[in-house]
């Protein structure tokens, strides 16, 4: 018990520490350096609470994949000369901002969540696994949308690819 | 009733000729023959008449013929229709005959005119229209009548459109007119109502059964409309500036019937203003407050035309006030005299315009009798006439009138006989002007001056002879009104008794009246009885200062002019009523109506509906701020909606 | 143990603070980044509810929120290349032709 | 209330609406010289069949006659359900004439022939539509359809400001229809839910038995509808401006029909729908009715413009409909539907006159006129009977409704019928004054003009073919007018049968 | 072990049958992706992908109703065929405007057809979800295809730079707010499963009726957040105006019409099926919404120069008309919903498609002042986009009267007299700009002369949908039976 408070605490601590530098830091390398902070962080979130095939997943495709191509773009576009930030927005922003979290914390907190309901109790987790458990349930039942989350990804990178690339015959003309 | 029923042919003979000349009359009939249709149209009617007259007068009674239903109002059905009694046979003889001589004056008259055509079709139309008024059994033929002689009045006021003055003399007769019009078919709404029938016959049968206050009101409004129609103060100001019309019009409508049209009318429902005294003391105020002040006016006027209008609107006003004191017979006789010699000396007048081109000035006339014998001969019976001097026709109606009044009321007497000193001075100033006194006429002029030629003059002698013997006849025209206008003598179908007895009391100021009717027996009384010779020396006097004024000049008017000039100066200005009405209701309402316009309907009104638009517009420009184009906005925005939408339900839950 | 509404809580947090980030950077890139973080922001309430109700179709979801991130980072990603190498610069003045 | 039905025998009524929508769509693939000839022939038969109607027309009896019944929607119990009784009659038979008329007067129009006539044919389809359907949705459906040609009308054959002016017409107009829907809709709602009955027929709506406050509710949805159809003081302002801009021949239109269909609205829905707020707003609508006779008419003295004259006189004639509408008497109410279709010939003929001036001298400006009757004899025949007319001489038409109705208001309320009777004395006036300053007064015009004048043509064969039907029209019923009357006496008592128990 | 067996076994073979429209438009998207790669023939990929179309149109017409498959993902009722046949009409209707504006505009071109397909299916997918599962990912599936497609404006022609810039710019905005957007769904998502257990509509609405406590409530109001902004109602609309003017004119038209019906449709599903027990609460949002979308979208449609710009915000203010009508949550409510959102599609069309055709011509912007005149030029365009403009304005007898009208019944009905005075309003503010279209093109003179460049397939398609506008507008009846049946059956759910 006292383990898993220190590791929520700090965890979540250090995510928003983090997410608070994502959207601060001046130096996009710093941003994109802190973002990869708070997903680390918020993945060991999910390892204490025993999601580990989501933790898992969140190192590997954000932390690494999702990064790196963040990483590109960076290093392709020279750097962000200018303020970081809006002040002007930020003055409204951030009050809007915490107002909304003071609400959605509200919700949190006295909203009447449910408990208990599925077949998959902690007994059932431990004796199959957690990757498993998920693993099955993705490509049973969750099979369809499965396939079209793969669809998304699919159009995407063709989107990214036609978006993106350079013509070369425009270059010529241009 | 059945040897009756050719009377339709006395209203539709002049409308026929009136539509054969309209239709036809440039393309076909061109100029010596639409005047000749319409001539015809009109002696037609005037033979009808005047054989429904000697009918009437040998068999006596009244006849109500219906042509057809014009419209039901439930129960009621208004009708077209004929009344054919004493009262309406006279009017429409007055009207056709005086009207087929002044056809046929006109027809030399407008000799040359390019609308010649139309000239005759107006006429024969308000000829039609005037029988109409006169023959009607209903208020809303009458008033039909009523409108239509307004509008052909109108039309010919205008006939020569293209003057400004006449136009607008046109104009001015219409709507002032017309506000008497309004006041009238309140009137016949109220009759309406009150009756149940618009009638006269039903509404004389029914006067009994109504509360007198609003017989006094329905015969009050009725009589704003006579106002109107008969120039009486204070809507008189339209009939001098009428005189911008041809002469014959102004000897026809202006003179001799359509202006009588509102006596005719309160003759017509005597019953109804002779149960109401408070209606027959206006009637008689009217009436008297019109005859002098018209009088008064007519003393300093230089148009030869305006001076005659002058006359007739006083002229009217003894009529009214004839009918006010209650006497109706003589009310009509007056109206029948006057008629003849109002449009004797119309013509007169007409026929020396023509002699001079049109020079309407009497200060520009003079020594006219040496080029036109005849015209000025019968002028002179004419004015005579007018200024009631015996044995011409005026005296044997007008001087009834005065000395009746003295045994009803002081004031109105004085009035009145102050009026015909001064009627006589007037008519004899333009009789002296225009025919005798100092050669004042442009040479130019005066090379082409000719007697008219007989279809000119030939209407004038007649007429003239009209104006001398008709006097004589008293007796008989009073006798021929009374199963028409005195309730004791009325038939019961005409009034019932009920209402008889209601009248004898309106009535009973006039009871203790004691004129003869006999014409000569009159003549010999007012000869010796001190009333009547002061009445002829008034008369006589009023020629007299005449004379000497603008004859022989003995005393200068310029002096004259000096001396009284505040007097000289509201009479001529016609004691200001134009200029009063001028500024209120001409040039004041139309500056209130522009500022009306521009204030209510410009500021106000659209001044909101554009105002909307306008707003709707900066909204649309306030609220396009929000598009900035910037993400930050879009999603700041959007996380402002968010915290609304989610507070809504929070502070809710 | 921790309760479960504390991971939603700081899931709203971190939710607000990656729409605070889209409001404020002023560069796109960071904008994009912005969302990335407020989806992942999700996933933790997920995994939390999850955990409470004994189920695993949370974990399931989180799967789909991550391939959409990853797509929606594609595509943004190719959008800012397209952008810079139209107008050479990637600060949201830039993207402020289309208004009003 | 009860209704009697006499179905027809053979639809003539569709046919009428739905011949010009046919003519309109052929012309849209012909070439431009069928335009005319069709449009004209099209609106004859129509003309014709109204008139044959109107003597088939059985006036002894209150019955919805040649009725037409098809179920259309039957999800909200809307049929289409056509039928006429004398009111709708003679409103379709002034539809019929006065597109006519416009139709043979507007043969000499030069810009974009084709549209022109389509639009005015869709308009005729629409407008006759209006008077004789009995199903709330196909009358608002003509009601609203209606504006669309009439926008372009405006808007494309118009003058100078003719787009503010389409647009100000439109969007006005369109303001108070949309009420009118919520009303309507309102209505129909209550009736589902108070007797479970889906249907939007005239007959069924006809007998709700509303509460009173929801009477009231309602009255004031459809009447503010209807008072900018009208238009009623203050709701008047679009009217002198789409007049003003309207080419001649959509003048004609807007003040022989369309105005018509506002005052139509009123007898037809508003008193027999709602009998209590009817009486309850007896006193409004008079004094309505009377600031428009009076307010209106200063407004037309005040004009130098010919058009907003005839215009403003408009508005000040709906007063008079207005006053007998509201008088709740069966005079009133005669009064009221002779003043609409005299009104309709009147302000037509004026408003061809406008048209005729402008065509000859390319002015609408008082100033610029004048002293033209001598040289157009025949015109100025035409243009004084339909002023006199216009100012209710006896004789003409005009008289005949405005007396009728007067008596109708001086039985309810004697004070608003004695300063509606103003109207007499400042209708001439105004009335009066425009002819004078167009015909009159030759001396103080410019000899420029006259020596146009001089050299102008009087009435061509089309034109004169098309002012002859009003003027022969205004006599007739001035005249007698007992024939009219009979006719509408029965409809007019059944649409006051709530207030005089007959 | 035990468990995941009988998991598996419990949930069988999926029923792959029912998929057959969506089958055959994912096929026709990988054919014409490959013919994009091997042949640049352009005749060659339009036709495959409206025959493809077509196919999926037809098959539609096989499918047996009521069938619920994947395993409780997947539902195939009445109310998700109806939608799927518009999508499909409506989408062969936008493809077959594709070819020739492209071409003149020198773009891009197969992507257009296969990512439009993919879009297609994503909403498919979207109308026929049970469940939050599929929702999300067909809603994703379509919305990035979506920012994609807005973003391709890619051309060789080089006086169209600007265009292609914008079309960036407008993809990016709609990328980051749509992103937004994801998340507030996706945290909905996340708040409705905690607080029920469950992403299954049904069983979401059985919770809500057992407890609607505030988790559950909050998770719905921001999923109406999010699917508002899908569905581009104030104040979540900025992106709309952007998008819809830099994308290609075609990719508008897709958006204004296909996106924004699958979006509807999906909404009434959520909220009739998932919330059916809380319906005061939504409707109470949706009813803020509405007029809000009404009020800013006609005040600002009103100063716009682009007519193009103007009908975006138009649909924003048809955004509002049409969810005005869930403000009334009952049977005729959901009717008018449907009945509006159905015959939006072809008014919007039409509409949307005059400015693509015109839009091909040489310096044409679609501003106010290119449509001066038009009338002159092309009585034919004038004259449907005249029709489209009076029924986008509700003027009988074009059928958007009966869409409003169908709102006000709803509306009145259940006592909202504020909404449909506020509706009634706004109608009229829009007159303002409908009908300066109007008076543009028919009372002005023209300004350039340019000549028009439009076949018979296109003068057909505004034709066509110039009279289905007007038949509606007089016959209604069908539409009107089929929206008050699908209503019916979407409240009953008998369709699952």
């Amino acid at each position: 018990m006292e383990l898993t408070q220190i590791a929520f605490w700090t965890f979540s601590t250090l995510a928003v520490l983090s997410a608070i530098g994502t959207i601060f830091f001046r130096n996009l390398v710093y941003t994109v350096l802190s973002l990869i902070s708070t997903l680390i962080m918020v993945s060991g979130l999910f390892f204490t609470m025993g999601a580990e095939l989501v933790g898992a997943l969140q190192l590997l495709i954000y932390a690494v994949a999702i990064v790196v191509f963040y990483v590109l773009v960076i290093s392709t576009v020279p750097e962000f000369k200018g303020k970081a930030v809006d002040p002007k927005y930020m003055l409204l922003s951030i009050p809007v901002g915490f107002l909304i979290f003071l609400e959605l914390a509200y919700v949190s907190i006295y909203g009447v969540w449910q408990s208990n309901t599925g077949i998959f109790s902690p007994e059932v987790i431990e004796k199959i696994g957690n990757a498993k458990a998920v693993g099955t349930m993705l490509f049973t039942k969750y099979l369809f949308p499965f396939e079209v989350a793969s669809l998304i990804l699919l159009v995407a990178m063709i989107g990214a690819i036609i978006i993106g690339r350079k013509e070369e015959k425009q270059e010529a003309q241009g | 009733m059945e040897n009756l029923s050719y009377l339709w042919i006395v209203p539709f003979a002049p409308l026929i000729a009136a539509i054969i000349t309209g239709l036809l009359g440039y393309k076909l009939l061109r100029e010596p023959l639409s005047g000749i249709v319409a001539v015809i149209g009109v002696a037609i009617a005037a033979v009808a008449s005047v054989s429904g007259f000697i009918h009437v007068m040998q068999t006596g009674g009244h006849y109500d013929l219906k042509l057809f239903t014009w419209m039901p109002l439930g129960n009621y059905e208004i009708s077209v229709s004929i009344l054919w009694d004493p009262l309406s046979a006279l009017m429409s003889c007055v009207v056709t005959v005086i009207s087929t001589f002044i056809f046929i004056f006109a027809t030399g008259y407008m000799r040359g005119d390019e609308s010649y055509p139309r000239f005759f079709t107006y006429l024969s139309m308000f000829v039609f229209m005037m029988l109409m008024l006169t023959l009607s059994d209903n208020l809303v033929q009458l008033f039909f009548g009523w409108e239509g002689v307004g509008l052909m009045s109108y039309l010919l006021i205008g006939y020569f459109h293209f003057k400004k003055s006449a136009a607008n003399a046109a104009f001015e007769s219409f709507i002032v007119n017309r506000v008497g019009d309004w006041s009238f078919l309140i009137g016949i709404l109220l009759a309406f109502v009150t009756f149940g029938t618009l009638d006269y016959l039903d509404i004389f049968a029914k006067i009994p059964e109504a509360e007198g206050f609003v017989i006094t009101l329905i015969a009050l409004l009725l009589f704003g409309g006579a106002v109107g129609k008969s120039a009486q103060i204070p809507l008189h100001i339209w009939l001098p500036n009428a005189m911008e019309g041809p002469t014959p019009v102004s000897a026809l409508i202006h003179a001799a019937t359509m202006v009588a049209a509102g006596v005719y009318m309160v003759a017509r429902l005597m019953p109804l203003f002779a149960s109401s005294s408070v209606a027959l003391d206006v009637v008689l105020y009217i009436g008297t407050a019109s005859a002098f002040v018209a009088a008064t006016m007519g003393l300093v006027q230089n148009d030869i035309k305006r001076i005659i209008a002058y006359s007739t609107m006083s002229q009217l006003g003894y009529m009214f006030a004839a009918e006010g004191l209650g006497l109706f017979g003589d009310g009509m006789f007056h109206l029948a005299s006057h008629a003849t010699f109002k449009a004797l000396l119309f013509l007169a007048a007409g026929s020396v315009l023509i002699g001079i081109h049109h020079i309407l000035d009497v200060w520009k006339m003079g020594q006219l009798r040496k080029y036109m014998p005849i015209t000025a001969a019968t002028f002179l019976v004419g004015a005579l006439a007018l200024a009631g001097i015996p044995p011409f026709a005026g005296f044997f109606s007008k001087d009834p009138i005065i000395e009746a009044a003295f045994h009803i009321n002081w004031v109105v007497w004085a009035l009145l006989w102050a009026g015909a000193g001064l009627t006589a001075f007037y008519i004899f100033r333009l009789y002296f002007l225009a025919f005798e006194n100092g050669d004042r006429l442009d040479p130019h002029v005066k090379s082409h001056v000719h007697e008219s030629p007989p279809n000119m003059t030939v209407p004038l002698i007649v007429l003239a002879t009209g104006a001398v013997v008709l006097g004589f006849f008293r007796e008989f025209f009073l006798n021929f009104l009374r199963p028409s206008l005195d309730p004791r003598v009325m038939s019961e179908d005409f009034v019932p008794e009920k209402t008889k007895i209601l009248m004898e009391e309106g009535l009973s100021r006039a009871h203790h009246v004691h004129v003869p009717e006999d014409a000569v027996h009159f003549l010999i009384e007012s000869l010796t009885s001190p009333l009547g010779i002061l009445a002829l020396l008034t008369a006589l006097g009023g020629i007299f200062f005449a004379y000497i004024v603008y004859q022989k000049k003995v005393i200068s008017y310029e002096w004259l002019g000096e001396t009284f000039k505040p007097l000289y100066k509201l009479f001529y200005n016609r004691w200001y009523f134009d200029n009063i009405y001028y500024a209120i209701f001409v040039y004041g309402y139309y500056k209130f109506s522009v500022f009306l316009w521009k204030l209510g309907d410009r500021f106000i009104i659209d001044g909101i509906v554009d105002g909307s638009a306008k707003v709707s517009l900066a909204a649309g420009g306030a609220l396009r701020l929000t598009q900035s184009g910037r993400i930050a906005a879009y999603v700041l925005q959007m996380s402002i909606g968010i915290l609304v939408f989610l507070s809504i339900f929070l502070i809710v839950k | 143990m921790i309760p479960y509404e504390y991971y939603i809580a700081l899931s709203g947090l971190l939710m607000v603070l990656g729409l605070i980030g889209i409001i404020i950077r002023r560069n796109i890139i960071a904008m994009l980044i912005s969302t990335e973080l407020m989806l992942n922001a999700v996933n933790i309430a997920f995994v939390a509810f999850d955990m409470k109700l004994h189920d695993v179709a949370g974990q399931v979801f989180v799967f789909f929120i991550l391939t959409i991130a990853a797509a929606e980072a594609a595509v943004g990603l190719g959008l800012i290349m397209a952008i810079y190498r139209l107008r050479k610069d990637v600060s949201v003045d830039t993207l402020t032709e289309l208004k009003l | 209330m009860e209704f009697q039905f006499e179905p027809a025998s053979f639809p003539w009524l569709t046919v009428s609406i739905v011949l010009p929508l046919i003519a309109a769509g052929i012309l849209f693939f012909l070439s431009e010289r069928f335009a005319k000839p069709i449009s004209i022939v099209i609106s004859a038969i129509v003309f014709v069949i109204s008139t044959w109607m109107l003597f088939a027309y059985d006036y002894s009896h209150y019955a919805i006659q040649f009725y037409e019944k098809y179920n259309w929607i039957p999800q909200f119990g809307v049929s289409y359900e056509v039928g006429v009784d004398a009111l709708s009659l003679t409103m379709f038979w002034l539809t019929a004439l006065s597109f006519l008329i416009s139709f043979i007067w507007s043969v000499n129009i030069k810009k974009r022939v084709k549209e022109y006539f389509i639009a005015f044919l869709v308009l005729e389809a629409a407008c006759i539509g209006v008077f004789v359907a009995w199903d709330m949705v196909w009358f608002y459906i003509f009601w609203e359809a209606m504006l669309i040609p009439m926008f372009l009308i405006i808007g494309v054959w118009g003058y100078a400001e003719r787009i503010y002016a389409a647009t100000k017409f439109f969007i006005y107009t369109f303001f108070g229809s949309l009420f009118l829907l919520l009303g309507v809709v309102g209505m129909y709602v209550y009736q589902y839910f108070h007797t479970g009955k889906l249907s939007t027929s005239y007959f069924d709506l006809a007998n709700l038995g509303l509460p009173f406050n929801l009477e009231i509710i309602f009255f004031l949805l459809l009447a503010l509808g209807f008072a900018i159809k009208v238009p009623m003081w203050p709701f008047h302002t679009w009217l002198p401006a789409a007049h003003v801009q309207a080419p001649t021949a959509g003048s004609v239109i807007l003040a022989a029909v369309l105005l018509k269909m506002g005052t139509y609205g009123f007898v037809r829905f508003s008193l027999p729908w709602f009998p209590e707020a009817s009486k309850y707003f007896i006193p409004v609508m008079f004094t309505l009715g009377v600031i428009a006779i009076i307010y209106t008419a200063a407004m037309a003295l005040a004009q130098q413009h010919i058009k907003r004259i005839i215009a403003y006189s408009s508005v000040s004639h709906m007063g008079f409909v207005t006053l007998g509408t509201f008088a709740l008497n069966v005079e009133g109410m005669n009064g009221a539907i002779i003043t609409m279709i005299s009104h309709g010939l009147t302000s037509a003929a004026l408003f061809l006159a406008a048209g005729w001036i402008y065509e000859r001298s390319h002015s609408y400006m008082l100033k610029d006129l004048g002293g033209m009757a001598k040289y157009v004899p025949v015109f100025a025949t035409f243009f004084m009977i339909s002023a006199m007319a216009s100012v209710g001489l006896p004789g003409l038409s005009g008289f005949v409704g405005e007396f009728l109705a007067l008596l109708g208001t001086f039985k309810t309320n004697v004070w608003f019928a004695v300063l509606a009777g103003i109207a007499l004395v400042v209708g001439a006036g105004y009335t009066l004054r425009l002819y004078h300053k167009t015909m009159f007064m030759e001396e103080l015009v410019d000899s420029k003009i006259i020596h146009k004048w001089r050299n102008t043509r009087d009435m061509t064969a089309s034109e004169f073919l098309s002012f002859l039907p009003l003027i022969i029209l205004m006599f007739v019923i001035g005249v007698y007018p007992k024939w009219w009357v009979d006719l509408i006496n029965t409809t007019s008592l059944s649409i006051l049968s709530k207030f005089i128990g007959g | 072990m035990s468990i995941i067996e009988q998991l598996v076994s419990a949930v069988g073979v999926p029923n792959f049958g029912v998929l057959i429209p969506e089958i055959i438009v994912l096929i026709t998207a990988f054919i014409v992706f490959f013919e994009e790669l091997f042949s640049k023939n352009r005749i060659l990929i339009s036709a495959t992908t409206v025959i493809g179309l077509l196919l999926s149109l037809l098959s539609i017409f096989t499918i047996k109703q009521g069938d619920l498959t994947l395993y409780g993902l997947y539902v195939v009722d009445g109310f998700s065929l109806l939608f799927k046949l518009f999508l499909l009409i409506s989408t062969i209707i936008i493809v077959a405007t594709y070819r020739r504006y492209f071409e003149s505009k020198d773009i891009y071109f197969g992507e257009f057809y296969y990512l439009t397909l993919f879009a297609l299916l994503g909403m498919m997918i979207m109308v026929s979800s049970p469940n939050l599962f599929t929702f999300y990912v067909g809603l994703e599936l379509s919305s990035i295809t979506t920012y994609i497609l807005v973003g391709m404006f890619k051309t060789k022609n080089k006086k169209l730079k600007d265009f292609d810039y914008k079309s960036k710019e407008g993809a990016f905005k709609y990328l980051i707010i749509g992103g937004a957007g994801t998340a507030v769904i996706s945290y909905a998502i996340a708040l409705l499963y905690g607080a029920s257990g469950t992403f299954d509509f049904m069983e979401i609405s059985r919770a809500a009726l057992n407890d609607a406590n505030i988790g559950l409530i909050a998770g719905m109001v921001l999923l109406v957040l999010g699917l508002a902004l899908k569905a581009a109602a104030v104040p979540f609309h900025h992106w709309a105006p952007d998008a819809y003017e830099g994308a290609p004119t075609p990719i508008t038209t897709f958006m204004a019409v296909a996106v924004k019906i699958a979006t509807f449709a999906l909404i009434l599903r959520v909220m009739v099926e998932a919330f059916p027990f809380i319906s005061k609460d939504w409707a109470l949002v949706w009813s803020i919404l509405a007029a809000l979308s009404m009020t800013v979208g006609n005040f600002i449609a009103l100063r716009q120069k682009s007519i193009k710009r103007m009908l975006a915000y138009s649909s924003i203010a048809h955004t509002g008309y049409i969810t005005a009508a869930l403000a009334a949550p009952t049977g005729m409510g959901f009717a008018a919903f449907i009945f509006y959102t159905l015959v939006y599609i072809f008014m919007s069309i039409g509409a949307f498609a005059v400015l693509t055709f015109l839009e091909k011509t040489e310096g044409w912007n679609n501003t106010f002042d290119d449509f001066k005149g038009l009338a002159k030029r092309s009585p034919l365009i004038a004259i449907v986009m005249l029709v489209f403009m009076f029924s986008l304005l509700g003027i009988p007898p074009t059928v958007g009267f009966f869409g409003k009208l169908g709102v006000f019944l709803a509306l009145i009905g259940s006592d909202i007299w504020w909404l449909a005075v506020v509706l009634v309003v706004m109608s009229i503010i829009s007159a303002g700009y409908y009908l300066r279209v109007v008076s543009v093109m028919y009372m002005y003179e023209p300004v350039k002369n340019i000549s028009f460049n439009i076949n018979g397939v296109e003068k057909s398609i505004l034709i066509l949908m110039a009279v289905i506008v007007l038949i509606l507008g007089i016959y209604p009846t069908v539409f009107w039976g089929i929206s008050t049946q699908m209503s019916s059956l979407l409240i009953a759910g008998i369709g699952r």
